[in-house]
């Protein structure tokens, strides 16, 4: 697979909101460390959310059905993720308006703009433990990965290579948002929950285009 | 899990239906949200409305602060986790008497960005939104970081304050300076003695021993300040005014109001045996006691523990926590 | 045993001490007692006096029932335990206003007797008094052996009722006479998901798996009427109110007052969650509901679970359920 | 000893009360059984109220003491128990009343003055697994001590047999008074812990007697 048009969106987002409930337990758990144990069901709930509002999205673009489904998420599931979340994903789309399908040159630029869009509502800066220290190594990698001309499948195989790595590194940060932040030295040892949950999206992500390239 | 619900993802939405169907004369929907309540009288026109709103879980935060003399509308969102941007506009757009809203709750960093992106929105349609939060957990960060404090059960004086100042008529920013100046000399501290469940979770959010307990714990199971074991409510007591009266610094001819909170499972007696202890510490330290609330005022699902809050008193503020209020969900004695 | 307590055998002590401490305006001692509250404006000069008691370990029963509109006095004992007669008496004494003193209280063993032997002093001192034994727990006894039954979370309503009466300036036996139409007309029944503990016990009083409820037990952990798996809120709501409906009957066209009481660790969420499928179950069955209330009614100390109790009404005691009352230790929405 | 004098009697009631409040655990798990479990915390306060109390006893003669006791009991033990408690010492000192010990003659009386206090104050009647269904048996147990001429200790030593006797018989009997009255048929195949409390005093008495017999 090279693009993922509006309808690959699509079948992506019921794969995705098929898979992340099973991460529940480990989510709760992880944040339990950190904060209050929602995020699990933060992301049951907004995965939920998402497919909810599959059904009214054909005919849309993929920008909007990005952005469509950040607010769905935020809508059922709001919270801090889901503020952050339902952010990155409407930066994201913006970045692709007005194009019918996202390609591997795309991925970059829409990391990036997530990345800023994230930082701009939640003030985070990078090396405080939120899901902006998974965000920028992405977009760097995926850089990376365009300048040598990298095919979707490796670009994204590659961005949850640096997605891995960034979430080790984020057990040695320093919490200074949200709950986490409340723990300072405590938190440190525990990897970043929100990170956790984008870095097992972006595997699911990569399994998906590597599994429907030819 | 031991709980008398029904679907654990249906817990917010019930629990809203029966406050609804209980107290029909008090509330009503906001237009547009299932999860947004103003007073049934509402919106007050030419008075400053004020919007709160947080994660459900907490009763009487955040519904049972809706009331003449306190909150005009309140958004909830699921169980311990915030209420969505729609839902905080919907209770905004809806509560606006044409004088302004503050929006006035904990500080959060879900609830925060989501009230932010709220405000955006509302202020798109020409409603003017003020923001004061609510900080006064004192072990949640040191004081020269203030601003990142989160709330616990001291919402309640500044609920009580800034609603009392806008049924007196004042602006918005009026409103919003007596809410500031409630939340600024407001200080709490939590203990708890067991965890709740999130009904949709199903399991305990925190392990902690048949013999222990966390003082500064959050109340959604926040790190406190340190584990150990169980002493007497008296030196509990001790321990956790030494840090409030230290903070403010609260000082010897200091006037101020007392909250004895209980998490949810700790029953009014052992609220009523550390209020005894706090009334002593407080008369050795020359502190005066205007007035003291025990109960219910901020809960944690079914969590067993306990906070203090103390709210130091100027006659401005000792006036407006005097003044009348009225909400079917808080105890009798807040005002 | 996790507790916000000193010395277990203090505990009843200094929760009453806390409690004078906190609502200095609202209490004063009973002369002659430790463990007798009463009114600080009594006594109430030409006004029949209520006077109630029984084991502490409930509040807000019994002592958050003294107040305007509610009771004049209440004498408490040891946790769970009848109060001395010496107690009771010096709150019949004390709260006597010339017109007479209603012993109103739950029908135990240890307070009938204890009370039985005040009455026979006080009578001895030209007090003249009238007894009225609330007795609403459907599942005690057969509704043929009525006066067997114990009391629950009822109480309330014979307070509030009896209580209105006796400000309206009726006469004892009219007094008595409302106490007592309010006690026929109530049914209640309770569900208990965890035990308490009493302090000087250190253990807890029964035995319940993690996985299990008892339906209609009592609320110092006596006997229900079966034991089994918890089930969904809304199927146990229908099981309590099968039996309370049965009972008295309350049939199509009755007016009632509804009270959902948390046992203690239960907290609001859950009640509304009951009383919105005890909302729907009454009127299906035609049962018109002119008030309900919803909190911490009469409590276990920190027992898990709730009770259901319906006051059928009539004009009479509609009056009397509406007119004002206050107490610091009500929930707010009690009148 | 043939004969409780007032000091005989202070000292029996400091053994006693030194005593009691060892079966505390017992009585309140078989209380807990049939009601709310408070038995055994009524006995160790009860008694202790008692202890307090004897420092006000010298001087005044054995009926008083036995009345003053069960009032000092009720006062800091009230409870169904501490009112039956209360009037069985009452009646019995009643009983009494201007004599200056107890002699083994007078036993039979005083229990039977016990028990018609008891049942006139609760109500209850014999069968209903109340104190009542050891203080008539023990009764007609002393009577015929009395009748064949026994000493205090062997009437004492005898009362003690019919309590442990009857005690056993109240296992098979239905409560009717009390929480017990609510478990109906459920509260069978359980001793009444009343009647096991008065079981246990006795026998301290009989032991009592006996040991400060020549
Ligand atoms: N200011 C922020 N910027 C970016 N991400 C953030 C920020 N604050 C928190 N997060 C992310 O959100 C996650 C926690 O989400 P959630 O559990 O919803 O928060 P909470 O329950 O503390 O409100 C964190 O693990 C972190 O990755
Ligand atoms: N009416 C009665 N007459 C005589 N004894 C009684 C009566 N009712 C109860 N008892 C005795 O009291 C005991 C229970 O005492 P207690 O635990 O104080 O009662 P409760 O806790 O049920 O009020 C019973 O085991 C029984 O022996
Ligand atoms: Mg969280
Ligand atoms: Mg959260
Ligand atoms: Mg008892
Ligand atoms: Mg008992």
């Amino acid at each position: 697979m090279e693009r993922i048009d509006a309808a690959q969106l699509i079948a992506f987002l019921q794969v995705l909101t098929e898979e992340m409930p099973a991460h529940r337990d480990r989510l709760r758990e992880l944040d339990a460390q950190l904060g209050d144990g929602d995020l699990g069901i933060t992301i049951a709930i907004g995965m939920k959310a998402i497919r909810d509002a599959l059904a009214d999205f054909p005919g849309e673009e993929p920008g909007m059905i990005l952005a469509k489904s950040g607010m769905a998420f935020n809508r059922e599931a709001a919270s801090t993720f889901g503020a952050i979340f339902a952010t990155a994903l409407m930066s994201a789309g913006k970045h692709i308006r007005g194009k019918d399908a996202i390609e591997v040159g795309d991925l970059p630029g829409m990391v990036e703009a997530a990345a800023s869009g994230v930082s701009a509502r939640g003030g985070a800066r990078p090396g405080e433990k939120t899901i902006l220290d998974v965000l920028l190594p992405m977009a760097k990698a995926l850089e990376q990965q365009v300048a040598a001309g990298a095919s979707l499948p490796a670009a994204a195989q590659a961005a949850h290579g640096a997605c891995v790595e960034a979430v080790a590194e984020t057990e040695q940060m320093e919490a200074k948002h949200g709950r986490g932040g409340w723990l300072k030295e405590k938190s440190i040892g525990i990897p970043d929950p929100g990170s956790v949950a984008i870095c097992l999206m972006v595997e699911c992500l990569a399994r998906f285009v590597e599994g429907q390239s030819p | 899990m031991k709980k008398l619900i029904n679907d654990p993802f249906e817990f917010v939405d019930e629990t809203i239906e029966g406050v609804l169907l209980a107290h029909r004369d008090h509330f009503q929907r906001c237009e547009g949200s299932k999860r947004a309540l103003m007073r049934a009288d509402g919106p007050v026109e030419g008075k400053v409305a004020i919007v709160t709103g947080g994660g459900s879980g907490h009763i009487p935060v955040f519904l049972g602060y809706v009331g003449p003399g306190l909150c005009d509308a309140a958004s909830i969102g699921n169980v311990f986790s915030s209420p969505s941007p729609d839902d905080m506009l919907a209770a905004t757009v809806a509560a606006h008497g044409g004088a302004g809203v503050l929006h006035l709750y904990g500080n959060y960093s879900g609830d925060r960005m989501n009230f932010g992106m709220a405000a955006e929105m509302a202020e798109m349609e020409d409603v003017e939104v003020k923001t004061v939060l609510v900080r006064d957990d004192v072990v949640s960060a040191p004081v020269e970081e203030m601003d990142r404090r989160r709330a616990v059960a001291g919402l309640f004086f500044a609920y009580k304050i800034a609603g009392a100042r806008a049924e007196e008529g004042a602006t918005l920013g009026e409103v919003a300076e007596a809410a500031e100046a409630a939340a600024v000399n407001t200080r709490s501290m939590g203990v708890a003695l067991t965890s709740c469940t999130i009904p949709a979770a199903g399991e305990p959010t925190f392990q902690i021993g048949e013999d222990e307990m966390e003082l500064g714990m959050g109340i959604h199971g926040e790190q406190g300040l340190r584990r150990g074991k169980i002493m007497p409510a008296d030196a509990v007591v001790d321990e956790m005014l030494e840090h409030i009266l230290a903070d403010l610094p609260f000082e010897a001819g200091d006037e101020v109001a007392v909250l004895v909170n209980s998490l949810g499972a700790t029953p009014p007696e052992e609220l009523y045996i550390m209020y005894r202890r706090a009334h002593a510490v407080l008369g050795q330290a020359g502190i005066g006691i205007h007035r003291a609330f025990i109960g219910e005022y901020a809960t944690s699902l079914e969590m067993a523990g306990a906070s203090i809050s103390l709210l130091r008193l100027d006659a401005d503020l000792k006036r407006l926590l005097d003044a009348e209020a009225y909400s079917p969900l808080l105890p009798r004695a807040h005002a």
